[in-house]
């Protein structure tokens, strides 16, 4: 199971101040459905259904790298996934 | 910036036809550093520009005996800075003329240039002031005399009328025992301006090791709108002892003489506090170069000169 | 000033911690653009000229905050030599959404209103009309023709202010959004941002040592020489050719391609030298007011922004407002941390405020944490990324409490920094946990550097340490390669050079196929030359456009071992490549790549080799360590900068002389950011100096040699290892030399600048300092 | 108003131009004549970046008019290399990496050159203090020192 790493934003509306869950999932899609399953709202919160990708704002990282395939990228048995505000450098 | 007409007289004479034609049309041009950053901000907006460098007279650097130092209005820095005369006699006219701007700026920035834009913080003026120099004067009239004190009568306003120029600064010799200093302070090392100049010349009598102050003349940058002279600072030290407390006693009063503003360089309250700082250093390396001993210039300065006296 | 070490020597120290040696890469060849920009030859945007070229000027606003009730361009436009003038009405109709700029987004009514302010005027200096004429002086003259009526309004020009209620707000549709999710808030705030980790308030209330400290930092600019400049040349058949100074050509593209409502192939970005950035020069500016007036001239346009322009419409990076909170256990552990940090985003949207939100604990190794982030709008120009952006800010007051946490605990400041470091497993507070990572190495070889170990004595001197840190972003670059007949490489990038990059992207190329660094001749293509890729920002380059370089340079190897093959009537299996040269496997025939690259017309023409990379692996940070000595006059308040020393892990320093070059001028800047840069305001809202006389940048003379020592602890997810080294340098200085300066006063500072009469201030307010 | 012919030398070369009295030496050579070298960064005198000799004597190009460049000599970073190859100073520069973006260096060259004229053996205080009016935002000096330093040498 990955372990996905709630954004501290959402851990009281939907998370009931969890800050750590495991769920079942072979890409950062399927992670985030099963999330969804369990927690109503994280999909929404996460996923851009126009463009479906991940919301600009946003950006997904799976053991502590930046995905670049977005949904689609693979997420392991024991990988961490984190949702964190998408950022710039100079 | 709007054009205008550019001139280039190669005599005195000429020159004041052209200024007097135009009257507050006209600018003089020497270095230009100051005048074509005030065009550009169209501060002036000149319909001619007079460009004096071609005319001898306000070209002329000379120490005599006789007649003393006289600096053509145009003389750029990097002449004043390098002329031996000057660097023997007027150390503290050196140590104005080589921080103002960078090199470059010292290439074509004038004393009279520097002088004429009348700015508060202007750094060689206190250095003049304190070796007693007069402004020559030239305009349709002839030629006046102007004490550098009473030059500059407000923020960028001098008192040339419409027509005159200035033509040199002259001062006379120093006496034996006398010498003169300059400095200012600034966050940088070079580059910026005066948050606070101090300029001082003293003469010194007795024996060395009782020393006491004759005369001395002290004048600051930055903290009036014009640069000012502080008579009663210089007169407060005439036959007193050179120490550190009659030192300290003129630079408080050169302190309580200071009106400074707060702006962007530095608020009123700082500027007052570096008053007593930079007067009393002034005046220390000036008595330090009256008794033949070694202060720093800019360039020399690798570090940071020692203020107290030996 | 001190001189430490051999003047002349051409590089500093290099502490190894298990990188490999290499022919090329690590080495110091001059760099291939060098002999053109000795000469005076490069050109740079601003020297850009062309057939009936028009001159551009742009007329901004005075007041920091008003509305536009009627622009008049008709004085103007009468005048003789004036082709024609834009406003906001000539962009496209404004309604919004959103671009995707590679590093962020952007919104696009944002967008369009700083290129030309709509109905508001958001700060003074904001672009409110364009000329063209036939010359720089004429259009300047019929900027003084445009007549513009305002309604002031009241502005407000500083974080604290802004958060408030009562505060006057700058966009009436603004609300708050708490990650991506809108709370409807009406107010200046734009973004909220939190990161916890663990149980905060049990952890302080167990702790045995806490500090705190509350800082304000000034609004500072990156200070790029170059001012901003943009040539455009919109032609009859609707193709717009930008020639600009740009940190990122494709972005520039994309970003026209918005603010002009047209699609990206109507745009090509011919990037010039670039002048310096820092970040900076990611956004464009002139360049689609110059495309507007050149469509409606028919001519092209070229317009440079004069100084005062740059500092007053050009993204500085932000001014902050920052209180950090920190404790340990009795034995010095850190246990609990918590942080708030307001940045001042300027005119719109889009502070830094992630990035600060990830780095202000980041070199440490704490259980509990919390960090609220709050993105701040302002009447200041928009902010722009500057060097590690968010980093400096929030680095200071981090610093400052482990210092005092330090001094409680009777401890070394590098000793309790190296019981608390981050390391490989640490989770950082927004959850991530570190790869390997070289912040324990940087403190190290700064606990036994020559510097830290040197005795400082002497009245109103003091010593001062700091760390900080900054990640790499990936993102994505192309390559392409052909090899010429004689041998050599000409090698095209999309990543603008601004410090020696094509350099070292041309050795990481060079080492893979085993040839010199000479033999490739690299250069930067246009957006028409060269495939999609990002800016040269987030410390990226040398990591991302020199992967791609090598893998540009494995595919080149790939063709020419086929082309060996085809040559000797082999197979590519029966062939291999090293040192330089190709062999069949039973070592009858070989060649060296020249001779190889001699045969290419005759086994089948020309070899190019291409590559793109979008890295998402090993994209590690980088740690900067500085120690610094400073003296402070006591009666004038002036610090003067004894000895700088700079510890950077780089990974693999590919070219180690501009790896020092980056460490050397971020840490000037940083000194610059501690002592005196600031944007100084007046009560309206009007910066007073918008100058390089008064805003006071270092100059030569404000400083020592800056020390450096490379430490080079691997990046395992690159080729060679590679960390991007171009940001973290400008962390650390402010703490440092703030430390310093405290150490040596006996005072305690929390304002940027450390401007000399804030010391003598602080100085009066304190105990006597026990001098010597 | 009508221009203002002026005649001067230029690296070594007799030049005329027309200019109006508004334009500055540093609008002339890199719009009028092509000197493109030698650049802007601030227009007012405080970031060197324009530097070149007037008969001999630094100045910033951006603070003179090209007026009075009549019958004078101008010196610009086109005129230091020559076809014996480049200049000690330009070589040094190389070999330190004493540039990263390279706007400031023709400015940086221009005056170290005219340093090395007037004093052929400078300390790091000397060149710290004659190169204070050129900015340079990317290096921190530290390695454009080093050059001077080294390029004194190699002159002796």
């Amino acid at each position: 199971m990955a372990m996905v790493w709630i954004p501290a934003p959402w851990r009281e509306k939907l998370t009931q101040g969890q800050q750590q869950v495991d769920v079942e999932g072979a890409t950062v899609r399927q992670v985030i459905e099963a999330l969804d399953a369990r927690f109503p709202g994280m999909r929404q919160r996460i996923i851009d259904p126009e463009h479906d990708r991940i919301r600009h704002d946003i950006a997904v990282s799976v053991d502590g790298e930046i995905s670049v395939e977005g949904l689609r990228r693979k997420v392991g048995e024991t990988s961490e996934v984190h949702f964190l505000p998408a950022m710039a450098g100079g | 910036m709007r054009d205008f007409e550019y001139t280039a007289p190669s005599t005195l004479r000429e020159a004041v036809k052209l200024l007097s034609e135009k009257g507050e049309a006209a600018r003089v041009l020497a270095g230009g550093t100051d005048l074509i950053v005030q065009l550009r901000a169209r501060r002036f907006q000149p319909e001619r520009v007079v460009d004096v460098k071609n005319i001898p007279e306000v070209n002329e650097l000379s120490v005599s005996p006789r007649k003393g130092l006289r600096i053509g209005a145009a003389v750029p820095c990097h002449r004043i800075y390098a002329d031996e005369g000057v660097k023997e006699q007027f150390a503290g006219l050196t140590d104005a003329s080589m921080i103002i701007g960078g090199i470059q700026i010292q290439g074509r920035a004038s004393l009279g240039g520097n002088l004429c834009n009348a700015s508060p913080s202007a750094d060689s003026i206190p250095a003049l002031i304190a070796y007693g120099a007069e402004a020559e004067v030239i305009g349709p009239d002839g030629k006046r005399k102007i004490a550098v004190e009473d030059f500059c009568t407000g923020p960028g306003s001098n008192a040339l009328k419409p027509g005159e120029m200035l033509v040199a600064i002259r001062m006379p010799l120093p006496k034996n025992n006398s010498g003169g200093h300059y400095l200012r302070f600034i966050p940088r090392n070079e580059m910026d301006i005066a948050v606070v100049g101090a300029g001082a010349f003293v003469e010194l009598g007795g024996r060395s090791k009782t020393r006491v102050f004759k005369s001395a003349r002290i004048a600051l940058a930055a903290v009036a709108p014009t640069p000012l002279l502080v008579a009663e600072a210089g007169a407060s030290l005439e036959g007193q002892p050179v120490t550190e407390e009659t030192i300290a006693a003129a630079a408080a009063i050169a302190q309580e003489a200071a009106r400074p503003i707060s702006d962007m360089r530095g608020p009123a309250e700082y500027r007052r506090h570096l008053v007593g700082v930079l007067t009393k250093r002034a005046l220390i390396g000036a008595v330090k170069r009256a008794n033949g001993e070694f202060v720093p210039n800019a360039v020399q300065s690798n570090g940071h000169p020692v203020y107290q006296l030996s | 000033m001190t001189d430490h070490g051999e003047t002349t020597r051409k590089g500093g120290e290099i502490r190894n911690f298990g990188t490999q040696t290499y022919k090329v890469v690590g080495t110091r060849p001059i760099r291939h653009d060098g002999t053109d920009k000795v000469t005076g030859r490069a050109v740079y945007g601003g020297d850009i000229r062309l057939p009936g070229m028009l001159y551009g000027q742009i007329l901004r606003s005075p007041h920091a905050h008003a509305r536009i009730q009627r622009i008049d361009t008709s004085r103007a436009e009468a005048l003789p030599g004036v082709h024609a003038v834009v406003t906001a009405a000539d962009l496209p109709d404004t309604t919004g959404g959103r671009i995707d700029l590679g590093e962020g987004h952007a919104d696009t009514k944002y967008m369009r209103d700083n290129i030309l302010a709509g109905d508001k005027v958001l700060y003074r200096g904001h672009a409110v009309a364009g000329v063209a004429a036939v010359s720089l002086h004429v259009a300047e003259e019929a900027l003084a023709l445009i007549d513009v009526d305002y309604e002031l309004l009241e502005p407000v020009i500083d974080v604290e202010t802004a958060m408030k209620d009562s505060a006057p707000l700058l966009h009436e549709g603004l609300t708050t959004t708490e990650l991506n999710e809108d709370t409807g808030r009406k107010s200046n705030i734009a973004m909220h941002i939190r990161h916890e980790m663990g149980d905060v308030q049990q952890a302080f209330a167990g702790a045995a040592h806490v500090a705190e400290a509350e800082i304000r930092t000034a609004t500072v600019h990156q200070g790029y020489i170059e001012p901003q400049n943009g040539t455009a040349s919109w032609s009859e058949d609707g193709q717009l050719t930008i020639w600009t100074s740009t940190q990122g050509s494709f972005t520039a593209q994309k970003q026209l391609a918005t603010i002009l409502d047209i699609p990206v192939s109507k745009v090509r970005v011919i990037p010039q030298e670039i002048g310096g950035g820092f970040g900076g020069k990611i956004p464009v500016y002139v360049e689609p007011v110059a495309a507007l007036l050149s469509r409606k001239t028919a001519h092209p346009v070229k317009i440079i922004m004069t100084r005062a322009d740059v500092f007053e419409s050009t993204g500085p990076t932000p001014g902050s407002y920052v209180r950090v909170k920190m404790a340990t256990d009795a034995s010095g552990k850190l246990v609990a941390s918590e942080a708030h940090i307001a940045l001042e985003a300027g005119a719109f949207p889009g502070a830094e405020i992630g990035a600060a939100a990830m780095c202000v604990f980041s070199c440490y190794d704490i259980p509990h944490a919390v960090v609220d982030g709050y993105d701040v709008v302002v009447n200041k120009p928009k902010s722009a990324p500057y060097r590690a952006p968010g980093a400096t800010q929030v680095t200071w007051p981090v610093e400052k409490v482990m210092d005092d946490l330090a001094r409680q605990l009777g401890k070394d400041p590098v000793a309790f920094r190296l019981d608390n470091a981050a390391a490989e497993g640490t989770r950082r507070v927004d959850g991530i946990v570190y790869p390997r990572i070289g912040g324990r190495e940087c403190l190290e070889v700064a606990r036994d550097s020559d510097h830290y170990q040197s005795e400082l004595s002497g009245p109103y001197r003091g010593r001062g340490m700091a760390i900080g840190y900054w990640f790499n972003i990936g993102l994505k670059s192309a390559v392409t390669a052909s090899v010429n007949a004689d041998g050599t490489v000409h090698l095209v990038e999309g990543s603008t050079d601004i410090g020696g990059t094509r350099t070292s992207v041309a050795m990481q190329f060079a080492e893979t196929l085993g040839l010199d660094a000479a033999d490739i001749y690299p250069s930067v293509g246009d957006t028409s030359a060269i495939g999609y890729t990002d800016v040269t920002g987030g410390s990226r380059v040398t990591y991302a456009t020199g992967w791609a370089a090598y893998e540009a340079a494995e595919d080149v190897k790939r063709q020419m071992i086929e082309r060996a093959a085809i040559l000797w009537e082999s197979s590519a299996d029966q062939v291999e490549y090293s040192d330089g040269v190709f062999k069949t496997r039973d070592g009858s025939k070989s060649a060296d790549f020249k001779q190889l690259a001699q045969k290419l017309e005759d086994t089948g023409g020309p070899v190019v080799g291409r590559a793109t990379v979008h890295p998402d692996t090993g994209v590690g940070g980088s740690f900067a360590v500085n120690i610094v000595d400073v003296e402070v006059d006591p009666d004038t308040g002036k610090v003067d900068i004894l000895r700088f020393t700079v510890i950077q892990d780089a990974g693999k320093a590919i070219h180690p002389s501009y790896v020092e070059g980056q460490m050397q001028g971020g840490s000037v800047q940083g000194i610059g950011w501690a002592l005196n840069e600031e944007y100084a305001y007046t009560e309206e809202g009007r910066m007073a100096n918008s100058t390089f006389l008064d805003y006071r940048m270092p100059t030569s003379l404000d400083l020592p040699m800056i020390e450096t020592i490379i430490v080079e602890v691997p990046n395992p997810g690159h080729p060679y290892g590679v960390r991007g080294v171009g940001e973290a340098s400008i962390a650390p200085p402010p703490a440092a030399v703030a430390a310093a300066v405290e150490n040596a006063t006996g005072t305690q500072l929390n304002v940027l600048p450390l401007r000399p009469d804030r010391i003598i201030n602080a100085m009066e307010d304190s105990i006597p300092a026990a001098a010597g | 108003m009508s221009k203002i012919h002026v005649q001067c030398t230029i690296n070594g070369e007799p030049t005329e131009f027309l200019c109006e009295a508004r334009q500055s030496l540093l609008e002339v050579l890199r719009e009028e004549l092509g000197f493109t070298g030698t650049k802007e960064g601030c227009n007012d005198g405080n970031c060197g970046a324009c530097s070149v000799t007037v008969d001999g004597v630094l100045v910033d190009s951006c603070l003179i008019l090209a007026a009075e460049v009549q019958d004078k000599t101008v010196g610009t970073v086109e005129g230091l290399a020559s076809a014996e190859g480049l200049h000690p100073l330009q070589q040094k520069f190389l070999e330190h990496a004493s540039l990263q973006c390279g706007i400031c260096t023709p400015g940086f060259l221009v005056a170290s050159k005219a340093l090395l004229d007037a004093n052929p053996n400078p300390s790091q205080h000397e060149i710290r203090h004659w190169l204070a009016g050129n900015l340079c935002r990317c290096t921190g000096y530290d390695k454009i020192v080093r050059a001077v330093l080294d390029a004194a040498g190699t002159a002796e």
